[in-house]
């Protein structure tokens, strides 16, 4: 990993203005650009996600790394097979019928990005019907729903009782969050997991995947 | 018809202590905010439930078993007096029937409690800001503006005494701001966005106000301030980005008593020493008794200069005791009458200021609601009536008092707050005087799918 | 072997405040409970659920999660140290290795928060009294003796600081007692049974302690006082009847300092300030902190001459800001500050009489808890070294002053209070100096099938 | 009413030394002993219980109230005819498995008491099956069930359920209570009424049996 050291550090320290430049010498020095990708670019987030967790970085630094690793991939994008890049999973977000507070469901989405996830955000105050259309057409790994309010959460049950009853509730993952949410509550509606913030979210994400691999 | 504030409120420093203020507002029962006593301020919130036709009428019941039980607590703790404030729900608010209907059923029992025991109680309605239900958020009319008014009117004609609001104008725009702490795109926000609809929102709530014989007591910069407390205590971004945010909200909750709001403000605004300070209105706060709803950096402190004294907000859930709600009860009226008795005692500046000290040296947050920084920073800002210019001479001064702070040794901070001090300080620099030519500077960088630039007069001629 | 107490431990009523007594105790990671600071006593409890082989590992977890949750809040508010209290349920008395096994994680993520963030900690076991699971309670042998005994040992074994219990010996008879408002019966439960059943247990407890290098702290008289308080506060029995049933709990507490306890006592013992004045211990006490288990008339003035400040006890369940247990420690946390800080500011003494005068001249019960009335009375308690006369006089005390107090306009009371003040007066005047010419006298009235004379060694050669 | 008024406030006053005398001497002004029982002795009471739920009384007072009925009851007894006195209705109390608190219980039941109900308390720690049992035995109206601990709470459930299961649950009305109890906690295991202290369950008895009476 030593060879693209600078690249990493480049994306650990968020300096988008200069990855272009990093990058581009090393395709000129005829690095392989998936080595670049995987050892520079993605290796340097790998440093950033455990920093993030143990409080070391801020989320603004997190999202300037995340910035920093996607030019450098834009940039390598042409170079690269499609199919070589492969994405951590699929995760569908959005706040509940009747909740429109997303700042915490954004922050899960950009981290979850961050950390190899594609994430499709359908936005807040979302039906039960709409879940159900993403599931069917973007064929998501995990479902993430978070409610804020005391009487908004009691949808998050509503909808995974409308996937249940369509019969695509075992297709998926779902994640729930927000203020009033707890563990208990998690385990009472039948979701598969609770994410406290940010970074637990990720983690959970994490775990669910390789419970599914292993399922 | 606009007011400007154009010197504090204040000659001397020892006056600005919690209970009073130059300017008290006296209820429908007789209580005198701000005249000498601190009261506290319950809020309450349901407990997780669906909200519907059929459901409401459960809502409606536990809405008066949690006043039932607060009020018996207080009357069995012989509290002088009590504000309770009815903070609506989405539902409440989008149906205002339902919101009117949960304030009459509070006044009733207020009345009941009046009666029979003598106790005195005052009822804040904030109503929920709906407008942001429309993505991006539509500002001036429509559906969810018509019905928010419609609840307002109701509740302020049925006998609510403060009409408040944590309104949403530039929430929009200010969440993302937050989260990449980007200190230029939070002026904008702040500055132009939401100062201008609380110039529109305010005069409309003045107005009903006025036309119900009831108090316009202002709103509360909760989804811009509160946010990033609450990010910055969970270590998502930096302490002293949040402070200074902060101290920048104050800007923009003064436009509403600029136009005509007299207090008592709302208790989740923590900028509530500024406005007391510049407009000598009295002012709620929140702290280690709001620990149910958030945690936050400031439990003492925030009580240093306050008129009311809340709990924030908590569910109908059962405790070992009794429910959540009358739990806040008594913590909040021994919380008072502590204070109080310092008053009496003649001791009140030295309560104030061990609730000071207490907090302001551990946390940035803190140190900028310390009296004498509030003071500070407030003699500069009433100097400069353009709230734009002003949220941006607010977020510098923080800067500064901030900076100074550390470097004195006065308050300990993390050892990245130095670097992000840097960085806001010169960014704000940047910032030009005027708000058109700063927007077209910041255009690109703002999310244009997220907000109507047209609900915020942008483009068009304009006081701001 | 027996220690006794023949004059108050303090010379100066001014000497007498929180957070520093005459003989304070150094736990194993170095806090000096007693040496000048008031720390915060967490207490916690699970939620709703069931206790069986299987589930037991779930509660393990939550106890785990508790732990967690409260030291990490603890550490981001820089809290100076902090005492947990593990106040175990039923079924892990029951099966020691149960209790045992929860005392062990929590001293593990004690050394976890130790050696990651030097926050400095201390546990309290306090064990389940469980001998009155037989009906009537035997308390000298059988199994659940042995259980106790066994996770007493284990406790203090793996690295408790200090050993606590809620005693219930005498407790039998002192139920009836208190809704009957029987005042003979009061002192015969506290002052012959209850006593005698302290030095028996305490006589255990302070051997485990010693063999074990920890703390023999105290035994709440929580079933007795607290049960009384509660009834009055829902106003099933008279306040003046629970406020002097309070004070005559002091001499039964008192006999596991005479048998060697050193304290702190535990948080839920409100005559804790008689301990303090007597014995020079340190204490731990709760009040409005403790809002969230039971309600008080003493939510100030029981913090007056605190050591340790206590939320009594809270489930894991969620709250909007996190779990309850997490929101009792940001409380406690901020309380202790302010306290502190006032200590730091030589402001303690006034402090502590605004906490006393904030709360007495309201109820009765809070008026027995001002330092000066405890000081009046503990002054003659110490001339009474035989337990039994000892809960008599404190009584007897305890009414006379309550009379004077109401007579002098000092603490107003219930119009009817007059009336049980008198009664009281009468009929603990006609109980006779000798405990079992007593025993003779209202030996009808109580109820044989309910306990077991033997047990209390009636009938019997003793001390008493 | 007026004829045994002295009765009656005898009764409220609950002065139990001098009730025998008063009954004596309407016995001995020929009165007739249903009279005296139901306008003096229970009209007493009748009066007692409503300033008890507006702490007008203490506790200990109902209790010398009641005493005081009882005496003069107690006297008048083999003067009346087996079933001239009835019930308000039979109630079973205890304290569930693992529970010991019950000065709680103890106290509702002195109240139910002195309300005119029977009362057949179980005592603490009662085991499902015995529950069982005093159905079976005493044909209840009303069982109260109640914990004090958020560990013993769930006991209410089961007991519920294993009466449920053994086909007696709609033979009783179910009251409970305790400290960690509430309504909603009733409604979820299925009790049909929550009391909140010894005030509260006199009125919820009154009302659980005029809904049975109207069943
Ligand atoms: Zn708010
Ligand atoms: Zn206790
Ligand atoms: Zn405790």
């Amino acid at each position: 990993m030593s060879k693209f050291e600078n690249i990493a550090q480049c994306v650990l320290d968020g300096e988008f203005k200069k990855v272009k430049g990093l990058v581009n010498k090393a395709m000129d020095d005829g690095a392989k650009p998936m080595d670049i990708i995987n050892e520079g670019l993605i290796g340097g987030m790998n440093l950033v996600t455990p920093l993030f967790k143990t409080g070391e970085m801020f989320v603004p630094e997190v999202m300037k790394s995340a910035k920093t690793m996607n030019i450098g991939m834009e940039l390598l994008k042409e170079h690269i097979k499609e199919g070589d890049l492969v994405t951590k999973g699929v995760i569908v977000t959005g706040t509940v019928k009747g909740d429109l507070h997303d700042i915490g469901k954004n922050l899960v989405g950009m981290m979850l990005e961050s950390s190899g996830y594609t994430v499709i955000d359908l936005g807040t105050d979302i039906e039960p019907e709409d879940f159900l259309k993403a599931i069917e057409e973007q064929k998501p790994d995990i479902i993430g729903m978070s409610a804020l309010l005391t009487t908004t959460m009691m949808n998050i049950k509503e909808t995974i009782d409308f996937l249940q009853e369509k019969g695509v509730r075992d297709k998926v993952k779902i994640m729930i969050g927000g203020a009033p949410i707890s563990q208990e509550f998690a385990d009472q509606v039948g979701a598969d997991g609770y994410g406290e913030d940010a970074a637990a979210a990720v983690e959970l994400c994490d775990s669910l995947l390789s419970e599914k691999a292993h399922a | 018809m606009k007011k400007s504030f154009t010197q504090l409120a204040y000659k001397d420093l020892n006056d600005f202590v919690y209970g009073s203020c130059p300017n008290p507002v006296t209820t429908k029962s007789g209580l005198v905010i701000g005249g000498g006593t601190i009261y506290p301020e319950l809020n309450f919130t349901l407990p997780g439930m669906n909200i519907d036709e059929n459901s409401v009428k459960d809502a409606y019941k536990i809405y008066a078993d949690i006043i039932n039980g607060a009020l018996k607590r207080a009357h069995e703790l012989y509290a002088p007096g009590v504000v309770l404030e009815l903070e609506t729900l989405v539902n409440f608010t989008e149906n205002p029937k339902w919101g009117i209907e949960v304030n009459r059923i509070i006044l009733d029992i207020m009345k009941e409690y009046a009666d029979k025991y003598g106790l005195k109680t005052a009822l804040r309605a904030t109503l929920n800001d709906t407008r942001e239900m429309s993505r991006p958020p539509v500002m001036r009319s429509g559906k969810y503006w018509d019905g928010m008014i419609e609840a307002f009117e109701g509740c302020a004609r049925d006998g609510a005494d403060f009409l408040s609001i944590e309104s949403t104008g530039g929430k929009e725009l200010h969440d993302d701001a937050l989260v990449n702490a980007e200190i230029k795109q939070v002026i904008f926000s702040l500055g132009v966005l939401a100062a201008r609809d609380m110039e529109f929102l305010w005069g409309h709530l003045v107005d009903i106000a006025d036309r119900n014989n009831c108090y316009a007591a202002g709103d509360s910069s909760c989804g811009f301030a509160n946010t990033a407390m609450v990010l910055a205590e969970r270590g998502f971004i930096p302490k002293s980005f949040a402070a200074v945010v902060r101290v920048a909200t104050a800007s923009r909750a003064l436009v509403a008593y600029e136009m005509g709001a007299v207090g008592p403000s709302k208790d989740c605004e923590y900028a509530g020493p500024y406005i007391k300070a510049i407009t000598g209105t009295p002012i709620s706060a929140e702290g280690k008794s709001a620990a149910c709803a958030h945690f936050s950096p400031v439990g003492n402190i925030s009580a240093a200069v306050a008129d009311l004294w809340s709990n924030e907000s908590v569910q109908q859930v059962k405790l070992l005791s009794d429910y959540a709600p009358i739990v806040s009860m008594e913590q909040l009226i021994y919380d008072c009458r502590l204070m109080n008795e310092a008053t009496k005692q003649g001791m009140n500046v030295q309560f104030r200021d061990l609730l000071v000290e207490s907090d302001s040296p551990l946390d940035v947050h803190a140190y900028v609601l310390r009296p004498d920084f509030v003071f500070d920073i407030s003699k500069e800002l009433v100097k400069e009536q353009n709230p734009f210019l002003r949220t941006k001479l607010a977020a510098q001064l923080a800067v500064e008092g901030l900076k100074k702070g550390i470097a004195d040794g006065k308050v300990s901070a993390d050892k990245r707050d130095n670097k992000y001090l840097d960085i806001m300080a010169r960014e704000l620099d940047e910032i030009p005087e005027d708000p058109m030519e700063f927007y077209n500077d910041i255009k690109e960088d703002l999310d244009e799918s997220k907000y109507l630039p047209g609900e915020y007069l942008i483009g068009e001629a304009t006081s701001v």
